[in-house]
C-alpha cells in the first residue's frame, strides 16, 4: 500500500480520508528534523568553539545595518519594478531608439559586476552631475541594476500572454493601459513572481556592495562586527538570519498573490 | 446596415487568404458568410471588425471608413459586439466578470447597472447557476454562451459573429434565433458566419458565399439556397441534404 | 606517496597588500611575507604552500584549520588575540594620513571634528582608530582601498587612515588632488605577528626562528630587496621603519 | 508623418518600404551614439589621468582569473540547471516529503547571503564530509546557490502551460517524461529563457564570492591587480568588459533560442 | 464494442454533475451521447477516456476495468483516440508535427512511415497545403481535421470524439461520416458527443441522452429520435426542426 501520509493525492484523485493539515504538518517536521540533524551533525564535528559575548556587543551595530538595508531595499525595490516595467515594455516598443536603448541597457547592466557599475556611477556619473548623497545614488543605483532583471521578467510573462488574449481586449475597446491592467497583468503575475521573488531576494542581498561607498548596510556591519571580533561564523550566523527575515516574508507574500491569481486554463 | 468592400486583398505570407473581395449593401439586417472550411470567413470578418488591416482595398461600414489607426479603430470596436470561432473569453476572469469588465472601464457603466445587464442575460442563457465559474470549469456551450453575452452586453451598433452556434444544442441555437429576432426589431445588425445550413437560412437577409477567398456567389437566402448557380455552391449544399 | 616527504606548511594571506604580500605579473605570490614564510618553510623543513584568501577569510580559515599559519601583514589586537594565536612581533607600523588637497586638515590633531570627514577601510586597524579617537568626525567604511583613495581625491573626504606605504603610493598617483601627512597617528602604532590557530605548536617554532631571522640579519635582506626607497623616505620623514622592532 | 526610420510597423500594419535592416542599423547606430556621448561627458568632468601601463603588466593574472572563472561558470551553471530542475519539479511532487525539501531549500538558499553560504559549506559542511578540494567545493555551492533561483524560474514556466496541453498529452498515451520532453519544455523555454539568462549572469558575477575560500577568479585578480598598481579605476574597466564578454554570447544564444521556439497561441 | 457502466458519480465541488449513470451494452459500433449543453456530455466522455476519475461507480470497457492507475491508464489511452471539444492541438508543433509526434514516441513508428500515414490523412482532409503551419495559423475547421486526423492516425481501438463536427462545413461533415463508415468495416467503434441531430441520426447504433447528469433516455437511434418518450427529449428535438 502507497504510505498515505507521504504522498498527495494527484490531480483527479480522491482524497485519502487523511486530512490535509495533518499531512502536510507531518512532512514539513520530518523535513525540519532532518535538516536540523544535517546541521548538528556537521556543527558537531567541527572543532569551533562559539563565541557570542563580543558578537552581542555589537548588536546595536547589526541593528543599525539591518534598518539600512531595509531602507534600501524597500525604495530600490519599488523603483526597481517601475524601471522593470518601463524597459521590459520599452523592449516590444515600436519606437526603435526606445527599444535598443531597452535592449543596451539589459545587457550591459546584467553583463557587467554590480561593483562596477557602483564605483563608474557613483565616482564617475553622478560625480560629473553633482549627485552627492549616498544613499539617494545607492537607491538608484541599486534600481537600475535589478530594474535590469526586472524587466527582462516582466518581458517574458508579457510575451507568454496568448495573442487571442490582446485581441479580444483589443476587440472590446480595451486601451493598452486598461489591457495591461486588466487582462495582462493577472494573467502573468503567477508565472513572474516566482522568479521576481527571487530577484527580489538577490537585490536585497545584493545591496550589501552599496559597502563600496560607504552606504553601511547590514553586511557591512556584519563584516565590521567580524573585523573587530574576529568571530566569523558569530558575525554571520546572524547575518543570514536577518536576510532571511527580510525575504522570507516576501516569500510568503508572493506565495499568498500567486495562489490568489491562480487559475486553470 | 450599409457595408461597402471594395477590392479587398489579404495575404498571410505566400497564402493569398482574401483575393478582390467586393460587396456592395445598402439597407441589410443581416449577412450570412458561409463557404467550405479555410475559405477566409474568418479573416474576413476579422478585417470588417478591424482586427486585421488588409493589404490593399476599401471598406465603409455604416458611411464611416475603417481605416487602420489603432486611436479611430478603437473608438470603432467599442460599438461592435464580437464572438470570436474560440470564443476567447478571459481565463482569469469568471463568467460574469468576463462579462461586466468592458462595460464597467470601456463603457462606463456602473457596477451595479454592469451586473444587471450582464445578470439578465446569463439568465436567458440559464446560466445563473454558472456565473462565478471560470472558463476552464464550463463546458463548452456555456463558454460560448458567455462568449455570446459579453457581444451583447455592450449594446453595440452591431454584432460580428464568427460560428456563434457551433457549440450550442438546438434548444439554444432556438435561443439565438430569438435573440437576433429582437436585435433586428431594435434596428441592430449583424454578420456571422455560420456552417449550420438550417440557422443560416433563417436568420439571413443576404447571403455571401466565400471559396478560396473569393466570393462566388451572392444575394437573398431564397436564392442561394433553392436555387445557387455556381457549380461549388450546388455540390456544398447537395451535401448537406445527404444526411 | 606520503613518504614522499613531509606535509606541506599551508601559509594563508591576502595578496593585496604590495610590497609584502602580492602576486607578481605571472601570478605567482611573492613579497615580503612571502619570503618571510618561506624562510620559515625552510627552518621547519617543509615544502611551503601559499593560499590566497580574502581578508574576511583569514581567520576563519585558521580557526577550522584549513591553514596552519597566517603570515600577512596582520596587526596584533586584542580582540585578534582572543580568537588566535599570535607569535611575538616580526613588523611594525603606524597609521599616516591621505589628505585631499581641499582639505583644511593638515595634522591628525585637525581631525576629531563635526566638519571632518574620514575615509577607511573596512575592518582594518585604521577603521578601529577613527572611531575611538575621532568620534566627532563623520566615519565612511569603505571595502577597498580604491574607493578611499577616490573619495580623497574627489575632495568627498577630507582623509584616509592608512599605514604610511599605501599613502605614499597613492600621493604618487594623486599628485594633484591629495597630499600625504606621514605623522604618525598617536597610539596606532601596532605591530605584526604571525596567526596561529589556539594552541598550535608551530607558535613556539615560529617565535624561535622570528629571533633567529632577525638576529642573521634576514629582514634587512627583505627590506633591501622589497623596499628600499621606502626605507629612505621613512628616515627622511622621522617615520619608525617596518622592522625596527625592539623584542 | 511619422517618422518611419524610428518606427517599426505594428502587428497587422503594412511595411512602410524602409528595408527593416535599415531602419534597424540606423537606431541602433543612434543609440550607440547617445550612450557613448553620455559617458565621455561623463569622464570628461572627471579630474583622473588613467594610467593604463600599470595595469597591462598584469594582464596575465587578469587572464588567468578570466580562466577561472569560465570555468567555474561553466560547471556550475551546468549543474546549476539539473539542481534547478531537480528541485522546481521537486515543488510540485506528490511526495510530501520531497516537496518540503525542496520548498526549505529553496527558501533557506535563496533567503541567506552567499557569502554566509560558503563559509558554512567551506568550512563547515564539506570540512565535515572531508571535501577538501576548493574548487569542487566552489563548484558545488555556486550551483547549490543558482540552482534555487532556477527551480522557481523552472516552476513558474512549467505551472504557466495550460492543463489542457497536459491532458492532451496523457490522453496520447505519453509519458510524464516524454511530456516534458516534447510537449512543456518547448512551450516553456520562450518564456524562461530571459529570466534564465538573468540568473546565468548573475551566476558567473556571483561566483566572484569564492575568492573567500581561496578561489582567484576574475573579481579577486582585478582586485589584487587594483591593490598591486596603486590604480582605482583602471583594473574595473577591464573587469566590467571581461565579464560582459562571458554575459554576451548567452544572451546571444539564448536571444537565438527564443526565436527558434517562439510560436504564437 | 462492450460498454459496462454501473452507478457512476462524479462531483466538480458542490456541482453534481453525473449522476448514479448506468450503462450497460454489448455489441454496439458507434455510441452517440447527446443532450443539452452542461449536461455531462463531455464529462462522461473524459471519464470513459480516462481522462477524469469518478468519484464512485464502475466502468468496463471491452472487458477492461478503468481503473485510475496512471500506469495501466497510459497503456489504455495508447489505444484510444481522442478528439476534445476544443482540439487541444500542440501549438508549438506544425499540423504534420501534431500527428507524427505521438505516432513516434508513442507507437514508436519510423519517421518516415509516420509522416506517410499523417499525410495522407490529412490529403484526404484537404490540408496538404497547410502541413507546416501551426495551430496559430489555421482556421477553426482546418484544427478541427488535424485533431480528427491525430485521433485516426495512431489506427486506435476505439475512438472518442468530442463535438467532432462541430467546425466543418458540410461538405467535411460529409468526409468524417465517410470516414466513420470505413471504420466500422475495420470493426472499430466509437463513442461520440455532438449535438448535429441529422448527424447523430446517420452515425449512431444506439444513442443515450443526458440532461443534467442522468441518462433520461436511451435506445437505438430509431426509437429516440422518432418515438421519444420522455418529455424533455421530445421539446429537445422539436426545437431542431423549428428552423
Ligand atoms: N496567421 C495566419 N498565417 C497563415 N495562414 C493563415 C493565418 N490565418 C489564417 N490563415 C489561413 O487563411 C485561410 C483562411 O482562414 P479563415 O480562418 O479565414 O478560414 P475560415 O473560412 O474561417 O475557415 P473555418 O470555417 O475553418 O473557420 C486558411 O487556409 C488559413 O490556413
Ligand atoms: N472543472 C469544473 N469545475 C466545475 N464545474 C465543472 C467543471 N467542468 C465541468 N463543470 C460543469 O459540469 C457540467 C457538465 O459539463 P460538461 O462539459 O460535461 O457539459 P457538456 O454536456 O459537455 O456541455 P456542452 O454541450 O456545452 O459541451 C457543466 O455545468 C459545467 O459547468
Ligand atoms: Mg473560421
Ligand atoms: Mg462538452
Amino acid at each position: 500500500m502507497k504510505p498515505h501520509v507521504f504522498f498527495e493525492p494527484a490531480r483527479g484523485e480522491a482524497e485519502t480520508g487523511l486530512s490535509p493539515e495533518i499531512r502536510h504538518g507531518v512532512n514539513i517536521v520530518i523535513v525540519a528534523v532532518l535538516l536540523a540533524a544535517l546541521f548538528w551533525f556537521a556543527f558537531s564535528r567541527l572543532n569551533y568553539t562559539f563565541n557570542w559575548a563580543s558578537v552581542w556587543r555589537y548588536r546595536g551595530n547589526l541593528v543599525r545595518g539591518f534598518g539600512m538595508t531595509i531602507v534600501i531595499s524597500f525604495f530600490a525595490l519599488l523603483l526597481s519594478i517601475l524601471v522593470g516595467t518601463f524597459f521590459g515594455l520599452g523592449q516590444r516598443s515600436t519606437f526603435l531608439p526606445l527599444r535598443y536603448l531597452s535592449r543596451a541597457y539589459v545587457e550591459v547592466i546584467r553583463g557587467t559586476p554590480l561593483l562596477v557599475q557602483i564605483l563608474i556611477f557613483f565616482y564617475v556619473v553622478a560625480n560629473a552631475f553633482g549627485i552627492g548623497n549616498r544613499y539617494t545614488v545607492g537607491i538608484i543605483i541599486m534600481s537600475m541594476f535589478s530594474g535590469a532583471y526586472v524587466s527582462e521578467i516582466i518581458r517574458s510573462g508579457v510575451e507568454g500572454v496568448a495573442q487571442s488574449q490582446l485581441e479580444s481586449a483589443r476587440s472590446l475597446g480595451f486601451t493598452t493601459l486598461q489591457t495591461y491592467r486588466f487582462i495582462i497583468m493577472p494573467q502573468v503575475i503567477t508565472r513572474i513572481l516566482p522568479p521576481l521573488t527571487g530577484q527580489f531576494a538577490s537585490l536585497i542581498k545584493d545591496s550589501s556592495l552599496l559597502s563600496i561607498i560607504a552606504v553601511n548596510e547590514f553586511t557591512q556591519m556584519a563584516r565590521e562586527v567580524n573585523a573587530n571580533t574576529f568571530s566569523t561564523l558569530e558575525s554571520y550566523i546572524p547575518l543570514a538570519v536577518g536576510y532571511l527575515l527580510l525575504t522570507l516574508p516576501i516569500s510568503i507574500l508572493t506565495k499568498g498573490l500567486e495562489r490568489k491569481y491562480a487559475y486553470a486554463d | 446596415m450599409q457595408i461597402d468592400i471594395q477590392g479587398l486583398n489579404k495575404s498571410f505570407g505566400e497564402h493569398h487568404v482574401l483575393r478582390d473581395v467586393s460587396l456592395r449593401l445598402d439597407n441589410c439586417h443581416s449577412l450570412v458568410i458561409v463557404g467550405p472550411s479555410g475559405g477566409g470567413k474568418t479573416t474576413l470578418l476579422r478585417v470588417i471588425a478591424g482586427l486585421e488591416q488588409a493589404d490593399s482595398g476599401r471598406l465603409v461600414v455604416n458611411g464611416r471608413e475603417i481605416a487602420f489607426d489603432e486611436a479611430q479603430l478603437r473608438e470603432y470596436r467599442k460599438h461592435v459586439g464580437m464572438v470570436f470561432q474560440a470564443y476567447n473569453l478571459f481565463p482569469h476572469l469568471t463568467a460574469l466578470e468576463n462579462i461586466t469588465l468592458p462595460l464597467e472601464k470601456v463603457h462606463g457603466r456602473p457596477a451595479a447597472e454592469a451586473r444587471d445587464t450582464a445578470m439578465a442575460l446569463l439568465d436567458r442563457f440559464q446560466l445563473a447557476d454558472h456565473v462565478h465559474k471560470k472558463p476552464a470549469q464550463l463546458s463548452g456551450g456555456q463558454k460560448q454562451r458567455i462568449a455570446l453575452s459579453r457581444a451583447i452586453a455592450i449594446a453595440p451598433e452591431f454584432l460580428v459573429l464568427d460560428e456563434p452556434t457551433s457549440a450550442l444544442d438546438p434548444e439554444f441555437t432556438a435561443e439565438v434565433l430569438d435573440m437576433i429576432e429582437e436585435l433586428r426589431e431594435e434596428d441592430k445588425h449583424l454578420i456571422l458566419v455560420t456552417h449550420e445550413m438550417g440557422f443560416a437560412r433563417h436568420v439571413s437577409d443576404y447571403v455571401i458565399f466565400i471559396d478560396d477567398g473569393v466570393v462566388i456567389e451572392e444575394g437573398p437566402p431564397q436564392q442561394i439556397f433553392d436555387n445557387p448557380r455556381h457549380p461549388k455552391v450546388r455540390t456544398f449544399f447537395d451535401r448537406v441534404l445527404k444526411y | 606517496q606520503e613518504a614522499a616527504g613531509p606535509e606541506p606548511l599551508v601559509v594563508g594571506m591576502e595578496l593585496q597588500y604590495p610590497p609584502f604580500e602580492f602576486s607578481d605579473t605571472d601570478g605567482n605570490p611573492t613579497g615580503v611575507s612571502v619570503d618571510f614564510a618561506k624562510a620559515f618553510g625552510e627552518y621547519l623543513g617543509r615544502p611551503v604552500e601559499i593560499r590566497n584568501i580574502e581578508w574576511t577569510g583569514l581567520i576563519p580559515a585558521l580557526r577550522t584549520g584549513s591553514v596552519d599559519v597566517v603570515i600577512s601583514s596582520m596587526t596584533i589586537t586584542d580582540e585578534r588575540d582572543e580568537q588566535i594565536d599570535f607569535s611575538i612581533p616580526y613588523a611594525q607600523s603606524g597609521l599616516t594620513l591621505l589628505v585631499s588637497t581641499d582639505s583644511p586638515v593638515t595634522s591628525p590633531d585637525d581631525l576629531n571634528n563635526e566638519d571632518v570627514v574620514l575615509a577607511v577601510k573596512s575592518g582594518t586597524t585604521g577603521a578601529i582608530t577613527a572611531q575611538e579617537q575621532y568620534p566627532n568626525a563623520e566615519i565612511r567604511l569603505f571595502d577597498t582601498v580604491s574607493a578611499c583613495v577616490l573619495e580623497v581625491s574627489q575632495g568627498k573626504a577630507d582623509a584616509f587612515i592608512y599605514d604610511p606605504l599605501t599613502v605614499y603610493r597613492n600621493w604618487q598617483n594623486n599628485p594633484d588632488t591629495t597630499r600625504p601627512v606621514f605623522e604618525s597617528i598617536e597610539g596606532t602604532f601596532g605591530y605584526w605577528g604571525a596567526g596561529f590557530p589556539e594552541g598550535s605548536p608551530l607558535r613556539d617554532q615560529m617565535n624561535e626562528f622570528i629571533r633567529q631571522f632577525r638576529a642573521d640579519g634576514g629582514f634587512d635582506r627583505l627590506a633591501e630587496t622589497y623596499l628600499g626607497d621606502m626605507q629612505r623616505l621613512f628616515a627622511a620623514e622621522g617615520v619608525p621603519f617596518f622592522f625596527d622592532v625592539e623584542s
